[in-house]
């Protein structure tokens, strides 16, 4: 295999892949209270941006290819944001204060 | 008014929202109807007013101006705005009880509606309520969605099974309204209907006096106190005492392994992850099916869950006491229930 | 649809031929990364259901999800989140190997990422078992149920199962269509000349693979 | 713009059909209709499917409506009534109306618009059909084995626990996701890829934007379709509950994520619709557009923003106040877009030439129906009123009147309006005319009592009713018949002309539109020669060249008259 020239983009992304999956793996025996799930998902991110961007070669692509992906990620955001934001303020206290209806006769 | 609510078959509104959201409703269907036509007639008179004369007529090329397209944008975009800002605001008034309501249980199943009182009565597919005085519903569901509607309130909101929501209105006339369920809910979806029986203040307090209506039955359970003569909140202490919930929260203002009872409803919780919410109906019976979702600050993750234990009137019962717990003693919050030696201990070494 | 050649005449030898309805082999490769591209974005789209419910769950019911990730076999899933990513860097050397004119280096590499891909499904399907020995069964059926009262625990069980179950299927998939690239190689029909074909079943893998790298910290690290 | 003398003969001098042959008569066999990839043909396959599945949707309708001639059973039985109900949704929904104006129309025109000789992937085009034709008979299958209860939008928990064939019918409208995504993939690629060198962007026709734009949603909303359906087909058939509230799932939470497809799915019927308006009144207005680049853009504003705005389906139904809030104020933005189309197309009119022939009669009562169904769209938006208004018959109306006055009505003005193109016959005038302001009428008559209905507080689905509402209930019935005499008259007046009707030349309407710059109808790929398309596509200033500019009926060719 070492007679093949590999873009170093691959070699180098391959390395990186495999050093953040140790750090997240190691990362997890850390109790790092409720960042841990932020920090997993920060790494996951990056790692993900790797693989699109240099094995999937979207960083080469033209334009509208990379729009594909970052249109179907900006409408997940939207989704799991809106989705989130109804569950987190189902219950918040009276959005106006309490005005007794006018008395009936 | 009047005349408008018959031209759109309105039925007459009989609550205190009603004739606020009949104005939105008039400005809204007034303003829809001329803009449509205006589009059609507009259309209408530029085709017979350039008619084309010749098979191979041409035409100059026109476009429009940016300032004109702006300035109909804005201008249908300060409408719209306007008809969600009173929308909405009216919404709010819709969706957030007062705090002073009458409360009335609502438990909906295919295909009938049951209410439960405070005063421990219950009846089937006919509420009565008072006329002139705020009513809270508290609502869940035992299978499927259904959805609460009465028109002539102007007000709806789905019930849902595993959760209860809440919904109120404040009648004006008395008289009798017809409940739709307005969400399908399966084979006699169409037949699921009640009534709001709205009285009088004196026709209801004969009401109450004259115990006409069926008490909670069956699934109040059959421990003692539990069904017939006593009022809810009555109700509530025995099936309390029968639940085992008095083992960790005392009615008296006492702390101990959860919150106590007293004073309880009404107040403002903070959570331990830290957001706020009101002690409301639907937060406590929330908090006994699902204790550990809003775990108030400084509690640990203890107590059992009820979802499927407790049945809905049973939880209705058990939210009936503590609201009548809302003025008890206050939770003094610096003394521990002390055992006998402390007192002793303590008693010797004070003064 | 018949490979006739276009107007251009057959000066050019060895030049693959491509569909009549293109304009030439370039725009064909470009239409179809991009066809492939809109595909993914619907892949995206088709696990971002299932992650915006988890999200929502996890949000309602933090402590029994933090409870089953603890539960979760962490190194079974770290495990196979290695040997997909270590798959991935395969197919993307084949890749360069083809385009580099060496078929049968690539394939070789083909060959070891469809490997990987029966270690992933293996490795799972031992994962699947232990649960199931554990009383673990989607639907909140099972003896762990009886012991992990509360609600939560059957939403996190069976989105595990719903949303691991769903990617080992479009593993299988992948898998199938490195196959089907595999023979084309082995036969001589898939070459340097028109290697975009192998890019775009690349793709599908690293896309395969990119949604794996999402669940395992969702399902087994926090 | 060079002055080019006529290079094709006149239609006068028309060679003998023989001599040209179109995509219809090149090769006649079952066979080559049943595997071609000539997205022409496959644009008929769809026609035909499709309005088969429209006849089924529209006799379920009729029977909907004849049960509500009385406040009683009138013909079958609730749970009948409940079947039916959910079939025409479903049937109408995604058999006919999500595929209906991309499918046919956008498969027949788009690539003779974008100057191509096909779609960018023909072999996955066909394959749609037969994937789309598969989830169909999947669906139609569910309805004969035991049909489904549960009403087009799937509900859970009722649908988890309804024991019709619910995970049949599911598996079936999935199917048919994958149809719908790979038409939007192709269409997505085509307009990037096969567009004729030098033809920009903003020189395309307005149907290929509006195209473009569904396109777009049906790629993104569609997918999460296909995974929520997924996860109630495990609900109902294995019993996993991802949405049980007896295991603290939350309902609630299907209703999102179905909303997030189901909202843009509207614009994915309507946008389509739009696209034909402008082109439609363009050419019979003879007229550039009143603002092409406002029209264009809007298609693509309302493609993003029809994504944000799901929520104000579910106001009553335990959502926080806080999204209801921002959902409300979400959909006053995509009214927007539509108010600026509604705008420009009634200014096209100014200063044209118009001839109100039988698409322009569907257009204009498009707009009429589309103003008030999208105005109404807003106020239901209103949350307040929309606490009234929930689940009532006036939110049925409305959309019917989106989805019937807005998209039915623009797939009727395109299949006018294209059926010259697509058969190279023409109708007649006098009877489309009449057809369509039947329609119109029929459509008026059915729907608006729908909206006082509503207004009274008749919820949606009941097979009883109180009998305070016959009366309304009876004028939408008799309407429902005006409608469906109108659609028959058409169907008539078409068929005959397929047969009978008189041959006409490349451009009967005398369009500018790049469509009209081929035979009628096209040949196998789409040109004869490499397409003219110096004169703009909305360009009536100057006459085109040869025939292509000659609005004339061609005359009868020798075989026919023997």
């Amino acid at each position: 295999m070492s007679s093949v020239a590999f873009p170093r983009s691959v070699t180098w992304t391959g390395v990186a892949l495999i050093a953040l999956w140790l750090a997240s793996f190691g990362l997890s025996f850390v109790d790092l209270g409720d960042a841990a799930l932020v920090v997993a998902l920060v790494i996951a991110a990056v790692k993900a941006v790797l693989v699109v961007a240099f094995f999937m070669e979207l960083a080469y692509e033209p334009f509208p290819m990379k729009l594909a992906l970052l249109s179907a990620a900006a409408m997940l955001a939207i989704l799991i944001a809106l989705m989130a934001a109804d569950l987190v303020t189902r219950d918040t206290p009276p959005l106006l204060p309490y005005r007794a209806p006018a008395p009936q006769s | 008014m009047e005349f408008m609510r018959t031209i759109l078959a309105l039925p007459a509104g009989a609550s205190t929202f009603a004739d606020r959201v009949d104005g939105l409703h008039i400005f809204v269907i007034t303003v829809t109807m001329i803009m449509s036509t205006l589009v059609f007639v507009a259309a209408a008179w530029f085709t017979i007013h350039y008619h084309r004369k010749r098979d191979d007529q041409l035409t100059k090329r026109l476009s429009a101006s940016a300032f004109r397209e702006g300035g109909i944008i804005g201008g249908i975009l300060v409408l719209f705005v306007t008809w969600w800002l009173i929308g909405y605001r009216q919404y709010i008034e819709i969706m957030e009880p007062p705090p002073d309501a009458e409360v009335v249980y609502v438990d909906a199943k295919q295909w009938m509606w049951k209410f439960a009182y405070a005063d421990g009565r219950s009846s089937n597919d006919t509420l009565t309520v008072p006329v002139g005085r705020p009513v809270k519903l508290v609502m869940t569901s035992r299978d499927v969605i259904h959805s609460f509607f009465v028109p002539e309130f102007r007000v709806k909101h789905d019930v849902l099974p595993g959760r209860y929501v809440t919904l109120w209105f404040q009648a004006t006339k008395p008289g009798v309204y017809p409940i739709w369920c307005a969400e399908y809910c399966g084979v006699s979806h169409s037949l699921m209907r009640g009534q709001v029986r709205v009285l009088t203040a004196a026709e209801y307090e004969q009401w109450k006096s004259a115990g006409s209506d069926v008490i909670l039955e069956a699934d109040c359970g059959t421990g003692p106190g539990s069904c017939g003569g006593a009022d809810l909140a009555e109700i509530g202490r025995a099936v309390a005492e029968r639940r085992q919930c008095l083992a960790c929260h005392t009615l008296d203002g006492q702390p101990h392994i959860g919150p106590t009872w007293s004073r309880l409803f009404g107040s403002t919780r903070e959570l331990a992850d830290g957001r706020r919410v009101v002690a409301d109906e639907a937060y406590l019976t929330r908090s006994m099916m699902e204790p550990n979702v809003d775990l108030v600050a400084g509690y640990r993750d203890v107590m059992p869950v009820y979802q499927g234990v407790l049945q809905p009137a049973e939880a209705a019962a058990i939210v009936e006491l503590i609201r009548s717990l809302r003025d008890g003693q206050p939770p003094s919050g610096v003394s521990l229930p002390k055992l006998e030696i402390e007192a002793v201990l303590d008693g010797g070494t004070s003064p | 649809m018949t490979t006739a050649t276009h107007h251009e005449p057959a000066a050019i030898g060895h030049e693959a031929p491509h569909l009549e309805h293109f304009e030439d082999l370039e725009k064909q490769a470009h239409a179809s990364r991009l066809g492939m591209w809109i595909f993914l974005a619907t892949e995206v789209l088709l696990f971002g259901g299932a992650f915006a419910l988890f999200a929502s769950y996890q949000v309602v019911f933090p402590e029994a999800f933090r409870y089953s990730i603890h539960h979760n076999a962490k190194l079974l899933g770290s495990l196979n989140t290695g040997v997909l990513l270590v798959s991935s860097i395969f197919v993307a050397a084949a890749v360069h190997a083809l385009r580099g004119g060496r078929s049968k280096l690539a394939a070789w590499l083909v060959t070891a990422t469809m490997a990987l891909g029966f270690a992933f499904l293996g490795i799972k399907s031992i994962e699947y078992s232990r649960h199931f020995a554990e009383g673990i069964f989607p639907g909140g059926v099972g003896s762990f149920f009886q012991e992990h009262r509360g609600p939560g625990f059957p939403e996190f069980w069976t989105l595990y199962y719903g949303m691991t179950g769903l990617h080992a299927i479009h593993v299988t998939i992948g898998i199938g269509v490195l196959a089907f690239l595999l023979a084309g190689i082995v036969r001589g029909k898939l070459t340097h000349v028109n290697s975009h074909r192998l890019d775009i079943g690349a793709i599908y893998w690293h896309l395969v693979d990119v949604i794996w790298i999402f669940l395992w910290p969702l399902f087994y690290l926090a | 713009m060079t002055t080019l003398a006529p290079t094709v003969p006149s239609p006068r001098d028309a060679l003998p059909k023989a001599a040209q042959p179109t995509y219809l008569n090149v090769e006649t066999t079952l066979r080559s209709w049943l595997l071609t990839t000539d997205h022409k043909r496959i644009g008929i396959l769809y026609l035909v499917s499709i309005v088969v599945f429209f006849a089924l949707g529209g006799v379920f309708a009729l029977a909907i409506r004849l049960e509500h001639l009385t406040p009683n059973p009138t013909l079958m039985d609730a749970m009948t009534y409940n079947r039916m109900f959910t079939l025409h949704g479903v049937v109408m929904v995604w058999l006919f109306l999500i595929p209906s104006i991309p499918a046919v129309f956008g498969n027949f025109v788009l690539p003779i618009m974008l100057g191509a000789k096909d779609v960018a992937f023909p072999r996955l085009n066909l394959a749609s059909w037969y994937i789309f034709m598969a989830g169909s008979i999947i669906v139609l299958v569910s309805t004969i084995s035991s049909g489904i209860d549960t009403g087009w939008t799937f509900y859970p928990p009722y649908s988890s626990y309804s024991n019709t064939a619910v995970p049949t019918a599911l598996f079936g409208v999935f199917i048919i996701g994958f149809s719908t995504i790979i038409t939007g993939v192709n269409f997505i690629v085509t307009t990037h890829t096969m567009r004729k060198s030098g033809l920009r962007w903003l020189q395309m026709p307005l149907l290929v934007w509006a195209l473009y734009g569904t396109s777009i949603i049906q790629v993104l909303a569609t997918p999460v379709l296909g995974m929520v359906l997924l996860l109630v087909m495990l609900d109902n058939g294995l019993g996993w509950g991802f949405f049980n509230p007896a295991t603290g799932g939350d309902p609630v939470l299907f209703q999102h994520l179905f909303w997030f497809y189901s909202h843009p799915a509207v614009y994915i019927m309507i946008l389509p619709s739009m696209g034909v308006v402008s082109e439609v009144v363009t050419t019979f207005s003879r007229k550039n557009p009143f603002s092409y680049k406002a029209i264009a853009y809007s298609s693509l504003g309302i493609a993003f923003v029809g994504f944000l705005t799901w929520g104000h389906h579910m106001f009553v139904s335990g959502m926080s106040k806080f999204d209801a809030g921002a959902f409300g104020i979400l959909s006053m933005l995509v009214a927007i877009f539509s108010a600026i189309k509604v705008f420009n197309w009634t200014w096209t009119l100014k200063g044209g030439a118009v001839s109100l022939k039988t698409p322009l009669l569907y257009v204009f009562a498009f707009l009429f129906l589309f103003v008030f169904g999208g105005m109404t769209g807003v106020a239901v938006a209103a949350t307040s009123l929309d606490v009234h208004w929930h689940d009532t018959y006036f939110v049925v109306a409305h959309f019917h009147f989106i989805m019937v006055g807005g998209a039915l009505t623009g797939f009727l003005a395109a299949l006018h309006y294209w059926f010259p193109k697509m058969t190279g016959k023409m109708y007649s005038e006098r009877l489309g005319l009449l057809s369509a302001a039947l329609v119109f009428a029929g459509f008026f008559a059915t729907f608006f009592p729908q909206f006082l209905l509503g207004n009274a507080g008749m919820p949606r689905r009941y097979f009883n009713y109180p009998p305070q509402f016959q009366v309304l209930h009876l004028v939408s019935t008799s309407g429902s018949w005006i409608l469906a005499a109108g659609l028959i008259i058409a169907a008539i007046v078409l068929l005959y002309a397929l047969k009978w009707g008189h041959p006409v030349g490349p451009n009967p309407w005398g369009s500018r539109s790049f469509e009209w710059r081929t035979d009628s109808p096209p040949p196998k790929h789409n040109f004869h020669r490499e397409p003219n398309f110096d004169v703009g596509t909305y360009d009536y200033t100057q006459p085109l060249l040869g025939k292509y500019d000659d609005p004339r009926p061609l005359p009868p060719l020798p075989q026919d008259v023997a």
